[in-house]
C-alpha cells in the first residue's frame, strides 16, 4: 500500500512533468496541468512514505525494465519513507508556491514549459533514488535529478552567470556520480550483483570496506555540498529560480545524505570507527565554514547556499558520531546520532526550503537579490516577513524551533563520548561539539543580518520601496512550512518516536529511554541526563508573555503608544544610507577570522569628482583558488601540450602510424 | 638449407625479391619526380614477373590474370597517369627535398634488417622462400610508408603510397600465390580507383591549396600558432 | 537469402542510378526511398537471421550471424535517418550554392556507394572482401569530404586518403598474413579466407604469423576506428565535409572498422592461447579515450568536438572489447547501437545547427535554443545522452563497462572515470554557449526535419530504460560468438 | 504540585530580586569609588518610574520592534524558572537543561539584536552586530564550559549537575577550576559587564547593549533593563550553584526553603561584591581586543575538557 503510493507519486511527477508538453503554447494550460499534479505527486510521496515510516515496514517490488538480468529493484522501508516525506513536503509547497511565482517568467524571454517540465522529473528522479533498491535504478534516478537540476539552474540561460553556475554543478553532480557508481561497484565485488539486498549481506574486508566508503564520502559528498566540494552549491542555487533552488537546497541535498546513508549504514554496515571520526572531521569543518562564508555573502541566495553547506555538515557531524557510536559498539548512542541527524535533515528540508520560498517572494516583488538594497520590507510584505522570521529562528537553532531540537539532539550525542574507551575520541568529540556550538552562534548572527538588513530599517533602494506582498498561494505555501517549522520545534519526542523506526533497520535498538516520559519530555538517553520538554518551553514563553502583558495592560491604556521620529540620539533625520549595511555588520567577525576568506577591498576615499567616496568588498572561496582553478589550469594546460600531435603536418602523421607499427612490431617479437 | 639445393624458378624468385627492395631503395633515394615513375614502372615490371613465374611455376593459372592486372596497372597505367599530371601540372623539374639522403638509406636498411628480425620466429614448414620473401615484402612496405614520410611532394607520397602496395602484392604472390580470385578483383578495382582519385586530388590540391607541397597542409591543426 | 542480395543490390543500382541522376530535385527523396528499401530488405534479413540461426550464402561469399546482423539493422536504420537528414541539408546546400549539379551527382551516388561497401564490409564471409570493401568505403567518402572544394576541405580530404590509405593497406598485408596462415592448413582451396572456415580452423593456425597478422590489422583497421595515435584524419575528414557524411562516417564507419578488428580478435585470440589481442586492445582503446577527451577542451569547430568524442567512444568500446568476457562485450556492442545512435544524431542536428549560424565554429554558434529550441534541444539532449547520463542508453553501457572494468581490471577504472568527467567537461564547456544564452542578432531559424533525431534518441532513451528482450537476447548470441560464453 | 507551587515561588523570587542584585554591584562600586551611589534599591525607583512613562515609538518601527520587550522578558523569565535557586528537582528544571538555557538567551539576544536594527539607525545596527560577534564567540565557550561539567557529572540537567555535586561533595575536579574561571569570563562578557561593555556608559562608540535599545522609551525600555538584570541574576545563581553548590535544599521543609534562600542570598551578594572589584579594577576593553579574552575563555574550557579526559577518565 505505501509503495503504491510512492509509485502513483511518481506517476504524477512524470506526468506532470510530460503532460504540459500537449500543451505547449498556452501557459494557463501548462500552470494548470504541472502544478496540481506535482501537489499530488507531493501528496501521494507524504502518504506513501509516512505510511511506511510511521508502520516501520518495508516493501518491495520488482519491475521488469532496466537490464535483462537487473530487474529494476524498489524498496520502500522506513529511511526511504522519511525522506520521501522530505521530497513530498517540498514538492507539496512548491505546487501551492509555484503558479504564482512562475507568473514572472511568463514575461520573460524564456517559455514556461522547461520550467514545468525539468521540475517534474526532479522530482521523479528524487523519487526514484529514494525507492531504488539496485545500484542501476539508483543510478538512473540519481543522474536523472542531477541533470533536471541542471536544465533548470539554466532555465534563465541568458545570463552567463548561470550557465557557468550551471556548468560547475553538472560538472561537480557527474563526477560525483561517478565516484559513487565506482563505489557501487566495490560492493558488487564482493556481492556479485547490484541488487541492494545482496549487497547488505555482502561482508567486506575493512580495507576494501574502507574504500567504498571514502568513494562514498566523496561522491556524495560532492552533491550534498561538503568542503571543500561545496563550491558548485553557491553558484547553482542563486542561478536557479526560487521554488528550484528550494527543492535543490531543501530536499536534493538531503537525497545525497539519504544515499550517503543507505551506502554506509546499510549496503555497507559494520562501519568502523575511524571512519566515523572522518565525517565528524568534515562535517564540523563543513558546518564552520559554511556559516563563515555565508555570513560574507551579501546575495540572498548564495548566502542561503552557503547555509546550506553548514546544515549539511551539522547533519554530517550527527552521522560522524553514529557511526563512532556504532564502531564502538554502543548501538542506542548510534541510534541517537543517526535519528539527530535525521532530525535536522527533516528541520534543514523545512527551513531552508522556507527561506528559499521568502528570498524568491522578495526577489519578485523587489527585484533585488543584493541585501545592501533591500531593507524595511517587513512594512509592505508582512506575512512573508513573519514566515521568513521564523525561518531564521529555526535555522540559528534557537528553542522553542526545529532547529534547535536537532542541535540539541546532536549535543546530547556527542556528550556521551565519555562512554568511550578510546580518550582520544573521548576528548575530539567535544571539541566539535564545540564547533557546533560556534556554528550556531554564528548562524544566528548571520541571520540578524539578513533579517535586519533585508526586512528591518529603512529601504535603501527604489525598488525596495516599492515591494509589495505576494499573492495567496506563495503566502500559504510559506505559512504551511512554518507552521511546520513550529510544530516539529514542539512535539520533538513524536517525531524521534518516528525516526526511531529507522534506527532500529540499522542498530539493534533505538532509544528506548527517548520517549519514555510521554509526549512532553524528550529525553534522549534517560530523564537523569537531559530533558527537553518543548511544548512546555513554548507554553512558558507564552504564558510569560501573557502574563507581562496583562500586568502592563492598565497602564497602556493610561499612557497609550506615542509615535514619533526615531530619536537616535538627536542626530536629526533617518536616512536610508545612515544604517548599518550587511557588510558593516558582519565587519567584526571578518576581522577576527580574517584568514578564513580571501578577501579583496577597495577603498576610495572621498574626493572632488566623488565626493560620496567608495568601498568595496569582495569575498571568494580558498576552495576554488587553491584547488578548482588549479585543477583546471592544469587540465587545459595538458591539453594544450597534448594538441601538438594534432599538429597539421601529414608527415607527422604518417610516421605515428610507422612508428606505432614499428613499436608494435618490436613489442610482438620481444 | 643452401641457395644451391633450390630450384631454379625458386632461385629466380629470389632474385626478383631482392631487385624489388633494390627499386625501393632507387626510389627512396631519387630526387627527381619523373624519374621516381620510372623507377615505380620498373618496380612494377618486376612485380609483374614475379607473378608470372609464380603462375608457370605452380600451375594456378589465375594468378596470370593477376598479372595481367599489375601489368596494366601498376607498368602502364598508374606511371602514365602520373606522368600526364606531372607534365600538365608542370612539376617535372621539382626537385624533390629529401630530408636527408644519408639518414634515409641507413633508415632503410635498418628497416630491411628489422623486417627479417620480425619475421624470423616465423615456423618453416613448405618453401623455404617464403619466411624470407615476408621480410623483404614487409621491408618493402616500411620503406614505402618511411618514403611517404620523407617526401613532401604529394605526387611522391603517391609513388611511396604505390610501392608499399608493391610490397603487399609482392607478398601474397609469393607466400600465398596471390589471393583469391574475387579478392584479388577487388583490390584492383581499388587501386584502380585510387589511382584515379588521387589525380583528381592532384588538381584540387593545385587549384585549392596552390601547391602539390603536402607541408603546406596544415590550416587543420589545433596547436596554438 | 533473397533479402540478403536484394539489400546489397539495392545500393549498388542506386550508386550506379545516382551517377546520372543524382542532381535530379528529386533525388533526396529518391535517396530516402532508396534507403527505406534496403532497411526493409535488411529488416527482412533481420528476422530471418533470428528465425532461423545464421545465414551462409551458396557461394559461401556472404554470412549473416547474430554479430553482425544486429549491426546490418543498425547501418540501415542510421542509413535511413540520415537520407531524412541529407535531404533538407543537401536542398539547403543547394540553395546557398555551395555544391552544383555534378557534385550532387557524386554526392548521391557515393552515400549509396559508401552504404553499399558497408553492407558489403558486414555481410561478406570472405575477409578479402571485407578488406576491400572498407577500402572502397574510404575512397566513396574521400571526395565527399573535399565537397566544398575549400582549401581546408581539400586538405583533410587529402589527409584522409593518405592515411587512411596507408593504415588499410597494412590491414590487407595482415589479412596476407593471415592467408598465409591458413594457406599451410587448407592449402589448395579458395575458401582460406573465408571467416566461417577459418573460425573452425582457427586452432591450427601458426600463432607468430597471427600476431603478427593482427598488429598489422590492428594498425590498420585502428586507423579507421581512429585510435590514438592513428586517428589524426578522423576530425579533419568529420569536420570539413557534408553533414550528413560525418554522421555516417561517424555512425557506421568507425563500427565497422572495430567490427573488423573484433572479428579478427575472435579469430586470432583462440588460437594464440593468449590474450595478446586483447591487450593491445587495451592499450590503444584506453590511449584513444584518455587523449580524445582531454583534447575535446580545446575544439573550436563543433564538428570536430564531437568527432573527438566519437575517438572517444570508439576507444571506449576497444578497450572494451579488449577486455573481452561477457559483460565487457555485452557491454561494447551494446555501446556500439547507442553511440551510433546517438552520434549519428548529434552530427545531424549540428548540421542544422551550422545552417542556423552559417559557421561551424563554436565561437559563433550562440543561443540556439532560442532561435529554433528543437535544434537547441535536441542537441542539448543528444551531448547529454552522449556524456553518458542515464536515462539514456550510453550510460546502460557505460555501466556495464565500468562493471566489467572493476570486475576484471580494478585499478584501469580509475582512468576510465578520469577520462568520462575530462570528457563530460569538454563536451559541455563548448554546448553551453552554442545551445543557450542570447542569440546573436539576425539569427533566423532555418528548415529542419528533427525527426530522425527524435527517433534516434527515443530509441536511445529506450535502451536505457529497458533493453528489449529481442535485442539483448540477439546482443547475448553475439556475446556468445565473440567471447564463447552468454550473459543471460 | 507542591513542587509547581515551589517553582512558581522561586521563580518570582529570581525575577523580583533581579534588579536588588543590579543595584547591589553598583552600589559596592560607588563605595568602592568613594562615591556616595544611589542605594541598592534604585533599579526598582527607575523600573517603576519608567513603567509609569508614557512610550513613544518610532513612525518605522515595525512589529518586531514592539514585542520584542515582551518577548525578550517572557524568555529571561523562563529562564529563571528553569535555573535552581534555593531547591533542586523541581518540576520546572526538567523542562530545559543547560544546553536549552543557552539556547532561551540566544533566542532573546537574537530579538534584541532585531530590534536594535528595526529603526534603521546607524547605532542600533552597530549595537547588534558587536552583541552578535560577542555571543557568538561567547556562547561555544559557555557551552563547552557546561560541557566540561556535563561530562564529569553525565548529565545537561541542572538539577542533576547539582545534585551529583551534592552527593559527592568533596572530591577536587581540576576540570572544574578551568571550566569555572572560564564561565566566569563568558559570564562576565554575556551579561554585558566590563571589561567587555559598560551597563552605565553611553558614549556612543563604546556601548554594546545601550546600543541596541536607545530607541526604547517607557515600559518597552523598562521591560529590556529589567530582563538584563535578569540575565546578570541568573548567570550569577548559575555560577555560585554549580561551582559551589552547597546550601540548596533537597527537601522541601519550610525552615531548609527558608536556609537555602538564605544562604544563596549571601552566596550572590558575595558573588555581586567581588564583580564590583572586577569592575573597579579594570579597565573596559577595546571592541577587537574581546575576541582574545573569549578565546581565552574558550581555551580555559577546552582545557576543562582535555583534563577532564586525560586526568579524570580512566
Amino acid at each position: 500500500m505505501p509503495l503504491n503510493f510512492a509509485l502513483l507519486a511518481v506517476l504524477a511527477a512524470i506526468a506532470s512533468g510530460l503532460l504540459p508538453l500537449a500543451c505547449a503554447k498556452s501557459n494557463r494550460a501548462i500552470k494548470l496541468l504541472a502544478f496540481p499534479l506535482l501537489g499530488l505527486a507531493g501528496l501521494c510521496g507524504i502518504i506513501g512514505g509516512g505510511l511506511a515510516l510511521l508502520s516501520g515496514t518495508s516493501h518491495r517490488l520488482i519491475l521488469p525494465v532496466g537490464l535483462p538480468w537487473l530487474h529494476t529493484h524498489l524498496l520502500l522501508d522506513p529511511l526511504s519513507g522519511f525522506f520521501m516525506v522530505l521530497v513530498g513536503l517540498v514538492t507539496l509547497v512548491t505546487a501551492v508556491y509555484g503558479p504564482a511565482y512562475v507568473r514572472e517568467y511568463e514575461r520573460g524571454p524564456q517559455p514556461l514549459l522547461p520550467l514545468t517540465v525539468f521540475t517534474g522529473l526532479f522530482i521523479v528522479g528524487m523519487d526514484l533514488v529514494l525507492l531504488a533498491a539496485d545500484a542501476f535504478t539508483f543510478m538512473i534516478g540519481w543522474e536523472l535529478m542531477s541533470v533536471s537540476a541542471y536544465l533548470l539552474v539554466t532555465y534563465q540561460h541568458q545570463h552567463e552567470r548561470n550557465r557557468s553556475a550551471a556548468f560547475i554543478y553538472l560538472l561537480m553532480s557527474h563526477i560525483g556520480a561517478l565516484l559513487i557508481l565506482l563505489g557501487y561497484g566495490v560492493l558488487a565485488g564482493f556481492a556479485d550483483s547490484f541488487d541492494f539486498a545482496r549487497m547488505a549481506a555482502a561482508q567486506l574486508p575493512l580495507g576494501w570496506g574502507s574504500a567504498a566508503f571514502l568513494l562514498a564520502l566523496v561522491g556524495f559528498g560532492l552533491k550534498a555540498g561538503l568542503v571543500p566540494l561545496h563550491v558548485w552549491l553557491p553558484e547553482a542555487h542563486p542561478a536557479a529560480p526560487s521554488h528550484v533552488s528550494a527543492l535543490m537546497s531543501g530536499v536534493m541535498l538531503k537525497v545525497a545524505v539519504y544515499g550517503f546513508i543507505r551506502f554506509t549504514f546499510d549496503l555497507l554496515g559494520n562501519p568502523h570507527w575511524s571512519w566515523g571520526l572522518i565525517v565528524l572531521f568534515i562535517g564540523s569543518i563543513s558546518a564552520i565554514l559554511g556559516v563563515l562564508y555565508a555570513l560574507m555573502q551579501h546575495d540572498l541566495k548564495r548566502l542561503l547556499a552557503y547555509h546550506s553547506v553548514e546544515n549539511i555538515g551539522i547533519i554530517y557531524i550527527g552521522l560522524g558520531l553514529s557511526l563512532i557510536f556504532a564502531g564502538t559498539g554502543h548501538p542506542a548512542l548510534a541510534a541517537l546520532g543517526l535519528i539527530a541527524a535525521l532530525y535536522h535533515c527533516l528541520n534543514h528540508a523545512l527551513f531552508k526550503s522556507l527561506l528559499f520560498f521568502g528570498a524568491g517572494v522578495i526577489l519578485q516583488q523587489s527585484r533585488e537579490h543584493d541585501l545592501e538594497k533591500m531593507g524595511g520590507l517587513i512594512r509592505r510584505m508582512p506575512v512573508t516577513a513573519g514566515c521568513f522570521l521564523v525561518g531564521c529562528i529555526s535555522i540559528s537553532a534557537l528553542p522553542p524551533f526545529n532547529g534547535f531540537v536537532s542541535e540539541w539532539l546532536t549535543f546530547q550525542a556527542a556528550l556521551q563520548s565519555s562512554v568511550l574507551s578510546n580518550n582520544i575520541l573521548g576528548a575530539l568529540i567535544p571539541v566539535a561539539a564545540a564547533v557546533l556550538a560556534l556554528t550556531g552562534a554564528l548562524a544566528a548572527a548571520c541571520f540578524v543580518k539578513v533579517f535586519g538588513v533585508c526586512f528591518l530599517g529603512l529601504p535603501r533602494s527604489e525598488r525596495a520601496a516599492a515591494a509589495c506582498e505576494t499573492t495567496l498561494g506563495p503566502r500559504l505555501g510559506q505559512i504551511f512550512l512554518a507552521l511546520l517549522c513550529l510544530l516539529f520545534g514542539v512535539l520533538p519526542t513524536w517525531t524521534v518516536a518516528q525516526l526511531e523506526n529507522i534506527a532500529r533497520l540499522f542498530f539493534s535498538s533505538g532509544m528506548p529511554e527517548a520517549t519514555a516520559h510521554g509526549w512532553l519530555w524528550l529525553t534522549p538517553v534517560s530523564s537523569e541526563v537531559a530533558s527537553y520538554g518543548a511544548p512546555l518551553v513554548l507554553l512558558g514563553i507564552a504564558l510569560a508573555w501573557l502574563l507581562t502583558w496583562l500586568w502592563l495592560h492598565p497602564r497602556r491604556r493610561r499612557f497609550p503608544v506615542r509615535i514619533g521620529p526615531a530619536w537616535d540620539c538627536g542626530f536629526g533625520p533617518l536616512n536610508a544610507r545612515m544604517q548599518y549595511t550587511a557588510t558593516a555588520f558582519t565587519m567584526p567577525i571578518r576581522r577576527i577570522f580574517r584568514p578564513v576568506w580571501p578577501i579583496t577591498e577597495e577603498h576610495q576615499a572621498p574626493s572632488a569628482e566623488n565626493p560620496g567616496g567608495r568601498y568595496r568588498l569582495r569575498v571568494g572561496d580558498w576552495a576554488w583558488l587553491k584547488i578548482y582553478q588549479p585543477i583546471g589550469r592544469l587540465l587545459l594546460g595538458s591539453a594544450r601540450r597534448l594538441a601538438m600531435i594534432q599538429g597539421g603536418n601529414i608527415r607527422a602523421y604518417l610516421a605515428y602510424s610507422f612508428f606505432t607499427l614499428l613499436f608494435l612490431l618490436l613489442v610482438v617479437s620481444l | 638449407m643452401a641457395l644451391t639445393q633450390l630450384s631454379l624458378a625458386e632461385q629466380l624468385v629470389l632474385t626478383l625479391a631482392a631487385l624489388i627492395l633494390f627499386t625501393s631503395f632507387l626510389l627512396l633515394a631519387q630526387n627527381r619526380i619523373v624519374s621516381l615513375i620510372h623507377t615505380f614502372a620498373w618496380q612494377g615490371v618486376l612485380l609483374f614477373v614475379t607473378t608470372c613465374l609464380m603462375a608457370a611455376n605452380s600451375g594456378r593459372h589465375h594468378l596470370f590474370i593477376s598479372a595481367g592486372l599489375t601489368l596494366a596497372l601498376k607498368v602502364f597505367f598508374i606511371p602514365w597517369q602520373l606522368r600526364r599530371l606531372v607534365i600538365k601540372l608542370d612539376i617535372r623539374r621539382d626537385v624533390e627535398v629529401v630530408g636527408g639522403p644519408s639518414l634515409v638509406m641507413i633508415a632503410g636498411g635498418v628497416l630491411v634488417l628489422f623486417s627479417y628480425y620480425v619475421v624470423l620466429p616465423i615456423r618453416e614448414l613448405s618453401f623455404l622462400a617464403s619466411r624470407n620473401t615476408i621480410a623483404i615484402s614487409l621491408a618493402v612496405i616500411l620503406i614505402g610508408m618511411l618514403m611517404i614520410i620523407t617526401r613532401r611532394k604529394a605526387v611522391a607520397q603517391v609513388i611511396g603510397f604505390m610501392s608499399l602496395e608493391n610490397g603487399l602484392f609482392f607478398a601474397a604472390v609469393v607466400a600465398t600465390y596471390g589471393m583469391p580470385m574475387v579478392v584479388e578483383l577487388g583490390i584492383a578495382f581499388d587501386v584502380l580507383v585510387a589511382a584515379i582519385l588521387f589525380g583528381i586530388f592532384f588538381f584540387q590540391l593545385r587549384s585549392g591549396i596552390g601547391s602539390l607541397d603536402v607541408d603546406h597542409l596544415n590550416r587543420l591543426h589545433e596547436v596554438d600558432r | 537469402m533473397t533479402a540478403l542480395y536484394l539489400t546489397l543490390l539495392i545500393p549498388l543500382a542506386a550508386t550506379l542510378c545516382f551517377a546520372v541522376i543524382g542532381h535530379w530535385k528529386q533525388a533526396g527523396t529518391l535517396n530516402l526511398l532508396v534507403c527505406l528499401a534496403t532497411f526493409g530488405t535488411s529488416l527482412q534479413c533481420a528476422v530471418e537471421v533470428f528465425n532461423h540461426g545464421a545465414l551462409l550464402s551458396p557461394g559461401k561469399l556472404f554470412y549473416v550471424d547474430a554479430f553482425n546482423v544486429y549491426l546490418l539493422l543498425l547501418n540501415a536504420f542510421v542509413g535511413l535517418t540520415t537520407a531524412v537528414f541529407s535531404r533538407s541539408y543537401m536542398a539547403h546546400e543547394v540553395e546557398i550554392g555551395r555544391v552544383d549539379d555534378a557534385r550532387m551527382r557524386l554526392y548521391h551516388s557515393m552515400y549509396q556507394g559508401f552504404l553499399l561497401t558497408m553492407l558489403v564490409a558486414l555481410t561478406t564471409n570472405n575477409l578479402g572482401l571485407l578488406w576491400v570493401a572498407i577500402e572502397g568505403a574510404t575512397l566513396a567518402t574521400v571526395l565527399l569530404v573535399s565537397l566544398y572544394r575549400t582549401p581546408e576541405s581539400i586538405e583533410a580530404g587529402w589527409k584522409y586518403f593518405i592515411l587512411c590509405g596507408v593504415g588499410i593497406a597494412q590491414a590487407l598485408f595482415g589479412t596476407v598474413l593471415i592467408y598465409f596462415a591458413a594457406e599451410r592448413v587448407l592449402p589448395g582451396t579458395d575458401d582460406a579466407l573465408l571467416w566461417s572456415v577459418l573460425k573452425q580452423h582457427a586452432g591450427e593456425l601458426e600463432p607468430t604469423v597471427l600476431t603478427l597478422a593482427f598488429v598489422f590489422l590492428l594498425v590498420g583497421y585502428g586507423t579507421k576506428i581512429g585510435l590514438v595515435p592513428l586517428h589524426n584524419w578522423l576530425p579533419d575528414a568529420h569536420s570539413e565535409g557534408p553533414t550528413p557524411m560525418s554522421a555516417i562516417l561517424s555512425g557506421l564507419l568507425l563500427n565497422i572498422a572495430l567490427y573488423a578488428v573484433v572479428r579478427y580478435k575472435m579469430l586470432i585470440e583462440p588460437a594464440l592461447g593468449n590474450h595478446l589481442p586483447g591487450y593491445l586492445m587495451m592499450g590503444f582503446g584506453m590511449l584513444s579515450f584518455t587523449v580524445a577527451s582531454i583534447l575535446l577542451h580545446r575544439q573550436k569547430d563543433v564538428k570536430r568536438m564531437f568527432s573527438y568524442s566519437s575517438i572517444e567512444h570508439m576507444g571506449l568500446m576497444t578497450f572494451a572489447f579488449g577486455i573481452g568476457g561477457p559483460l565487457a562485450t555485452f557491454g561494447a556492442l551494446l555501446h556500439m547501437i547507442v553511440h551510433s545512435l546517438t552520434k549519428s544524431a548529434i552530427f545531424v542536428t549540428v548540421g542544422h545547427a551550422a545552417h542556423v549560424a552559417g559557421t561551424q565554429s563554436i565561437d559563433k554558434i550562440r543561443g540556439l535554443i532560442r532561435t529554433q529550441p528543437a535544434i537547441g534541444w535536441s542537441l542539448l539532449f543528444g551531448t547529454i545522452a552522449i556524456a553518458g547520463f542515464p536515462p539514456f542508453g550510453v550510460f546502460t553501457s557505460e555501466f556495464l563497462l565500468f562493471t566489467a572494468t572493476m570486475k576484471s581490471w580494478p585499478w584501469l577504472v580509475f582512468p576510465l572515470l578520469f577520462g568520462l568527467g575530462v570528457a563530460f567537461a569538454g563536451l559541455f564547456r563548448h554546448l553551453q554557449p552554442m545551445v543557450f544564452g542570447e542569440p546573436p542578432a539576425g539569427q533566423l531559424p532555418v528548415k529542419a526535419n528533427m525527426l530522425p533525431v527524435l527517433l534516434h534518441l527515443l530509441l536511445v532513451l529506450l535502451l536505457g530504460i529497458a533493453i528489449p528482450d529481442v535485442l539483448s537476447r540477439w546482443l547475448d548470441q553475439a556475446t556468445i560468438m565473440v567471447v564463447g560464453k552468454g550473459l543471460l | 504540585m507542591n513542587g509547581w507551587l515551589l517553582a512558581i515561588v522561586q521563580t518570582g523570587l529570581l525575577i523580583a530580586a533581579a534588579p536588588f542584585l543590579a543595584g547591589w554591584v553598583k552600589w559596592v562600586k560607588c563605595r568602592l569609588q568613594s562615591r556616595q551611589g544611589p542605594p541598592p534599591w534604585q533599579p526598582y525607583r527607575d523600573l517603576h518610574r519608567l513603567f509609569g512613562k508614557e512610550v513613544v515609538v518610532a513612525a518605522v518601527a515595525s512589529p518586531i520592534f514592539r514585542s520584542a520587550p515582551y518577548l525578550i522578558f517572557s524568555v529571561t523569565a523562563l529562564a529563571c524558572s528553569v535555573v535552581p535557586l534555593v531547591a533542586i528537582g523541581l518540576p520546572t528544571t526538567a523542562i530545559a537543561d543547560v544546553i536549552v538555557l543557552v539556547g532561551f538567551f540566544a533566542l532573546g539576544r537574537f530579538f534584541l539584536a532585531l530590534a536594535g536594527m528595526d529603526i534603521g539607525t546607524s547605532f542600533g545596527g552597530m549595537g547588534a552586530s558587536r552583541e552578535m560577534t560577542i555571543a557568538s564567540l561567547a556562547e561555544p565557550a559557555m557551552l563547552l564550559g557546561v560541557f566540561t561539567l556535563a561530562m564529569t557529572v553525565h548529565s545537561t540537567n541542572l538539577a542533576s549537575m547539582i545534585s551529583y555535586l551534592l552527593e559527592n561533595p568533596f572530591q577536587l575536579y581540576p576540570s572544574f577550576v578551568f571550566a569555572a574561571m572560564g564561565m566566569v569570563l563568558v559570564a562576565v562578557a554575556e551579561t554585558g559587564r566590563i571589561p567587555i561593555d559598560n551597563p552605565a556608559t553611553h558614549l556612543e562608540l563604546t556601548m554594546v547593549h545601550e546600543a541596541m535599545i536607545l530607541e526604547y522609551s517607557g515600559r518597552h525600555l523598562a521591560l529590556m533593563e529589567w530582563a538584563a538584570m535578569l540575565k546578570l541574576m541568573i548567570y550569577s545563581v548559575l555560577l555560585v550553584n554549580l561551582f559551589c553548590p552547597w546550601g540548596l535544599v533537597v527537601d522541601y521543609t519550610p525552615p531548609a526553603l527558608l536556609q537555602g534562600l538564605l544562604v544563596v542570598t549571601v552566596k550572590v551578594l558575595l558573588l555581586g561584591t567581588i564583580l564590583a572589584f572586577a569592575e573597579t579594577a579594570l579597565a573596559k576593553m577595546r571592541l577587537f581586543r574581546v575576541p582574545q579574552y573569549l578565546a581565552l575563555a574558550f581555551i580555559l574550557c577546552l582545557l576543562g575538557i582535555l583534563s577532564h579526559v586525560i586526568l579524570e577518565v580512566n
